[in-house]
């Protein structure tokens, strides 16, 4: 049991890291990887939407959708949206300076397709309560690995000489394809176990 | 005996070639009077001061041409016997414009030294202690030259527990410093022994790198008994009289950035400061001439010299042979000196060496790209990243190089000179360093 | 954009064609990069995702101009995403039903086209303050060039990581296959590698017309 | 009397400099590998000669062709294009086919160097970038091990090398004229490293033959003993930061050793030291300044970090090596650790405060 669980941890927070093995969740990937400290607050963000979007799923998956299969998508969504927007509410009473820090960044996470993704694999899947929660921590925790060793290596090439014709989106995208490289070593970590 | 065998050092530094053989062994001699003196009015850290002569006045030498326009500002005497020439603007070793006093010597003169007796410094309470010293136009001749009795004021809740004469000279190719300690032993000494006991300090300590043994032996014999003076041994390394890496290296305590010695209680001087004083103080004599080392590959008959402050560098460059093939003239230390673009500049106070360099001896480093190998990191006696200095400075981002704390630095130069890359970094330091103090002054 | 000009064909043909090339979602900017890389492994799932893609877009432009008038304006980001949520389920299950094997491979990357940011920025960027007939063209031309990006992409990397296209061999049985390309870094590196393309174009093109400028002044 | 004399330069101090340079550097480096290029040779014959000339030519034209340095060609001679060339043909087998060989050289210098801007400004270790990207393109061929040949072998080619570009064919008539000059060619006999032995059943090679380099691998990181000696002699020199090799190396040692004590099934310490690219990877790879952190306790995290990936993916990953990923990983976080681990400035605490 633990086993397994540790298995959901480790293949979504490495083995297949969403935005680097799934390509999800590009936009903000390459849009606020510039600054390390954001980077970082929308990770922690992504997480915390990601951990209610993963309980909501579960509780319409057991009570909602077996009796409305095609209404997945849109209750889904809905779902998402509410819940961002339940965040940018609890943080903005909580933390203004937070709030003020992530600006436009967090209504976004609603258009993050890693969140979409989260809720409905974890569907497929038929993940208990507690997996669905496991599989919502790893695969926020790589998400934001993901950003923030892209924040610290676009803010360590901001100081190289950088190529004209390389410079913008294309250096973005061949970094990306480097650290996703790199991170195809964990390929089949804790398969067997 | 209280002298140490053991060398004690500081941690990063470089060792660079000292090339001090070809002065080390040779006398003090005297550089004869030149026919022209240029005195800037500000020789040093802060307020220049107030000429007190006209043009056309015949002056003595020793005599008092310039005013203090403060507190941290001196006196200034004039180097030599003759009439002031001009008052104006004079070209500055750093290039820029300066106001000067111009004096022409008087060529029948006997150079006599118009002296006042001999100060009885034992009876002078602390404060006109200070206002003789400033009257002496003393200032730190390491080669900042800042104002020495601005040291001796200490401010409230703080005092002066240790003394340390910084004989170092950890520069390659000046030899001043240890041939003053060599043959002015008594007068370092006697110096040392003025200050400690007018500021009360409980001990002195002369430290002095251990490739001057000559100047340490000397020391050690010159000094009474029953003083609680006592010469300290260090090991060879640059930078080690930057004054905190001094600190660090014979005491172990760290200056707080930003901070000065004072905040631990300790007074630094220079040695050469301490011969002039004690010439002040024993003989009347103000601060009017200083030794310095003339070398490098350039110079054919190298020296050290005992030379007149105001001589022009083409003088003593003059006197000291100045060969064809010379490209590069260089005032102060290889390591931190100044390049002069023209030898018609005067030595300063704060003139420890003039160095020429031919082609061969410069190094033309080739630049390459920074592969941060840290080799200056280890360099960094500040333990700043230089290699990321470099970096933000060629991006322009000051704000960064202020939180990596870019105001530390002390511009010894080690980093560059240790830099496989060629980078200079240390130019690229202070061009930020300036940059972020327009930035400052525009914003406020 | 939101100019009310006379209807003109030919300004029809100008928002149907500017999406194709001169502001090609992809290439140019840079929107709806997920299913881009996800499904291009091959040329057909490029395909099958960009004609998913191109229902999903024109169908909801046609909707949400229609609608603008009506739409309120503190709700109309819900409205979009409710619109194209159903058009995306409408899609889903038609792949199901027509290519099963495809749907299959494209996994939840049909459903997740509700949250390809092109989409919703075209409804909020055009087909909110347009005419329906404007907003089709202008979807139909996005589509196409999106479609267009994503059959650059997957044919590259069918071709080189597994020596096909379309599933026809190309290079025979002794091709030694670049997997890197079907793998996700080769999706990224590839794409880095169009765009640096399109850079270079564009460069070009900026120093060309230079040069022809001075020719002009000289 | 204030002009400017004209025969005077104007150069900013420091005067002096300590005269070691880049390039000499990437010399060190060179020579300190000369051993184990010898090695490679005397192991795998002429294979070995071939695989890393094809790699560094690689490297060298990629670098000559798309450098942004002007004059064109001007980046060549500080050497690092050799260098990362010689570090990749050092860890491919000996019967990569030699198109690929090429193709690594490329994306080493072209990927991994000048998309960043050339040296001193890339990220990722350039020869790794080019061994991970066969890897990745390439599963099968850069996994098959050949044994070693004896010195009488030495001329003795091995087929694959000749295969042409984007195919696994060797055309008829340059089988008939290699077997004219050299003689009979080798078919390639693969034979499991050392690692994928003990990974995947098998029984763990004798110490001697892991100590000596009588074992299958890549061509640079068979021979254990040679790595040290020189790995040693250019941690004395000074070439690189000693830190890097002896944290990556100790981390092994007891990530490993802690593992083996609770299962002897799992292969022991002083074998995780030994075998597969361990000690290559630590000397040559891990030390690249550029990529790795330049501050002394960066330089410890950054070893440590590296020890505990190749021991996760060594003992739990789905590869059976993972010393090159390892690397790379580390590489990424370089920057995120950099910002961390500076090092405490004078005067100052750790956090950059002014100290009491």
């Amino acid at each position: 049991m633990s086993g397994n669980l540790l298995w959901i941890f480790v293949s979504a927070c490495l083995v297949n890291n969403f935005t680097l093995y799934y390509f999800l969740g590009l936009c903000p990937f390459f849009g606020v990887s510039g600054r390390l400290k954001t980077a970082f607050r929308l990770g922690l963000a992504t997480i915390f939407v990601m951990v209610i979007t993963s309980l909501c799923a579960s509780f319409l998956n057991a009570f909602i959708l077996p009796h409305a299969r095609y209404l997945q998508l849109i209750s889904f969504i809905v779902v998402i949206a509410s819940t961002v927007q339940f965040v940018e509410m609890v943080i903005k009473k909580i933390s203004p300076a937070l709030f003020r820090a992530l600006g436009i960044f967090l209504p976004l996470i609603t258009t993050n397709c890693a969140i979409l993704f989260l809720a409905l694999t974890q569907v497929k899947q038929d993940y208990n309560v507690l997996e669905g929660l496991i599989f919502a921590l790893g695969a926020g925790s790589g998400f934001t690995l993901a950003l923030v060793l892209m924040a610290g290596l676009r803010e360590e090439g901001e100081l190289s000489s950088v190529p004209a014709v390389v410079k913008g989106t294309a250096i973005n995208m061949i970094l990306a394809g480097l650290l996703s490289l790199a991170f195809m070593g964990f390929a089949g970590l804790f398969a067997a176990g | 005996m209280s002298l140490q065998v053991m060398g004690k050092t500081f941690r990063h530094g470089v060792h660079p070639e000292e090339h001090k053989e070809q002065t080390e062994q040779l006398p003090i001699q005297r550089m004869p009077f030149a026919d022209r003196f240029v005195l800037p009015l500000s020789q040093h850290l802060g307020a220049p001061c107030k000429p007190a002569v006209n043009v056309g006045q015949r002056v003595q030498r020793g005599q008092v041409v310039g005013e203090p326009g403060g507190f941290v500002s001196m006196t200034l005497h004039s180097p030599v016997t003759g009439r002031v020439a001009a008052i104006g603007p004079r070209r500055h070793p750093n290039g820029s414009l300066v106001p000067c006093i111009e004096i022409e010597a008087d060529p029948y003169s006997t150079q006599e030294i118009a002296t006042s007796p001999a100060v009885d410094w034992e009876s002078l309470s602390l404060d006109d202690f200070i206002l003789h010293v400033q009257k002496a136009g003393l200032v730190g001749m390491g080669g900042a030259a800042f104002p020495t009795h601005v040291k001796y004021k200490l401010p409230e809740g703080r005092r002066c527990q240790r003394l340390l004469i910084n004989g170092c000279e950890c520069e390659p190719y000046l030899t001043c410093d240890h041939r003053v300690m060599v043959e002015y032993a008594q007068a370092v000494v006697r110096g040392t022994q003025i200050v400690a006991t007018k500021l009360g300090a409980d001990s002195a300590t002369i430290g002095v790198e251990l490739n001057k043994p000559d100047a340490m032996l000397a020391l050690d014999a010159a000094i009474p008994a029953g003083t609680n003076i006592r010469v300290a041994s260090l090991k060879v390394k640059y930078p080690q009289g930057a004054e905190k890496m001094l600190i660090k290296a014979l005491f172990g305590e760290e200056v707080p950035a930003g901070k000065l010695p004072l905040d631990l209680n300790i007074v630094v001087n220079n040695v050469g400061t301490m011969l002039s004083l004690a010439d002040y103080f024993d003989h009347g004599k103000p601060l009017i001439e200083r030794v310095l080392t003339v070398a490098g590959p350039g110079i054919d008959r190298p020296a050290n010299l005992m030379v007149p402050v105001g001589t022009p560098v083409r003088d003593v460059m003059r006197h000291c042979g100045l060969n064809e093939e010379t490209r590069q003239v260089v005032m102060g230390g290889p390591m931190m000196g100044q390049p002069l673009a023209s030898l018609d500049v005067p030595v300063l106070k704060g003139t420890s060496g003039l160095l020429a360099f031919t082609d061969e001896s410069i190094s033309h480093a080739e630049e390459y790209a920074c592969v941060r190998c840290g080799q200056c990191l280890e360099a960094c006696g500040n333990f700043l990243n230089p290699s990321r200095m470099a970096r933000l400075a060629r991006a322009g981002r000051w704000e960064e190089m202020e939180n990596a704390h870019v105001a530390d630095c002390v511009e010894c130069g080690a980093c560059t000179y240790t830099c496989p890359s060629g980078v200079p970094i240390v130019h690229l330091i202070r061009a930020a360093k300036a940059a972020i103090r327009q930035g400052k002054a525009k914003a406020s | 954009m939101s100019n009310h000009k006379p209807a003109d064909p030919s300004q029809y043909y100008a928002e149907f064609v500017k999406g194709i090339w001169k502001e090609n979602p992809v290439f140019v900017q840079v929107l709806g990069m997920c299913p881009m890389l996800a499904v291009t492994n091959s040329a057909m799932n490029g395909l099958a995702m960009g004609c998913a893609t191109t229902f999903v877009l024109v169908c909801s432009s046609l909707l949400v101009s229609s609608l603008r008038t009506f739409i309120p304006k503190q709700v109309r980001i819900t409205t979009y995403i409710i619109i194209i949520a159903t058009f995306v389920t409408m899609a889903d299950y038609i792949l199901k039903a027509a290519v099963p094997d495809i749907h299959k491979e494209l996994g939840a990357f049909i459903q997740l086209i509700v949250v390809n940011c092109l989409i919703l920025g075209r409804q909020e960027a055009f087909a909110s303050r347009n005419t329906p007939v404007r907003a089709v063209c202008d979807a139909a031309g996005m589509a196409i060039g999106f479609t267009f990006a994503l059959l650059c992409l997957g044919a590259t990397r069918e071709i080189l990581g597994s020596g096909s296209i379309f599933g026809f061999s190309l290079f025979g049985p002794n091709y030694e296959p670049w997997v890197i390309m079907i793998l996700p870094p080769g999706g990224f590196l590839m794409l880095g590698m169009i765009l640096l393309f399109f850079n270079w174009l564009q460069q070009r093109k900026l120093r060309r017309r230079r040069i022809a400028g001075r020719g002009v002044t000289t | 009397m204030t002009k400017r004399d004209p025969h005077l330069l104007l150069q900013a101090a420091p005067f002096l400099r300590r005269g070691i340079t880049t390039p000499g550097l990437m010399m060190d480096v060179l020579l300190g590998l000369a051993p184990l290029v010898l090695a490679a040779i005397y192991f795998f014959g002429l294979s070995a000669v071939l695989v890393l000339l094809t790699c560094t030519i690689g490297a060298v034209a990629t670098e000559w062709a798309l450098s942004p340095a002007r004059p064109r060609g001007s980046s060549i001679k500080d050497g690092s294009a050799i260098l990362t060339g010689i570090i990749l043909g050092l860890c491919l087998p000996p019967a990569i086919p030699l198109w690929m060989a090429f193709l690594g050289g490329v994306a080493a210098i072209g990927l991994g160097k000048l998309m960043f801007g050339g040296l001193g400004q890339n990220l990722f270790n350039p020869a790794l970038v080019g061994r991970a990207f066969l890897q990745a393109a390439f599963p099968t061929a850069i996994t098959t091990w050949s044994q070693q040949g004896t010195i009488t072998e030495f001329w003795g080619l091995r087929l694959s090398s000749w295969y042409v570009p984007f195919t696994h064919w060797v055309p008829d008539w340059l089988r008939i004229l290699l077997e004219g000059v050299f003689g009979p060619q080798v078919d390639v006999i693969s034979s499991a490293t050392p690692l994928a032995f003990i990974k995947f059943g098998g029984e763990a090679a004798p110490f001697n033959n892991l100590l000596l380099g009588n074992t299958a691998g890549s061509l640079g990181e068979t021979c254990a003993l040679l790595i040290i000696i020189c790995g040693i002699i250019l941690a004395f020199r000074r070439t690189f930061d000693w830190r890097i090799p002896v944290s990556i190396l100790l981390t092994v040692a007891a990530a490993s050793g802690i593992v083996w004590l609770f299962n002897h099934d799992s292969p022991s310490p002083l074998y995780m030291l030994l075998s597969g690219g361990l000690l290559f990877g630590a000397v040559y790879m891990a030390t690249d300044p550029v990529t790795s952190p330049i501050a002394p306790r960066g330089a410890w995290i950054f070893g440590i970090g590296v020890g505990l990936i190749v021991v996760l993916i060594r003992l739990w990953g789905g590869l059976p090596e993972g010393v090159m990923y390892a690397i790379l990983l580390m590489n990424a976080a370089t920057p995120l650790i950099d910002r961390i681990a500076q090092p405490r400035a004078f005067g100052r605490t750790i956090t950059g405060e002014v100290s009491a």
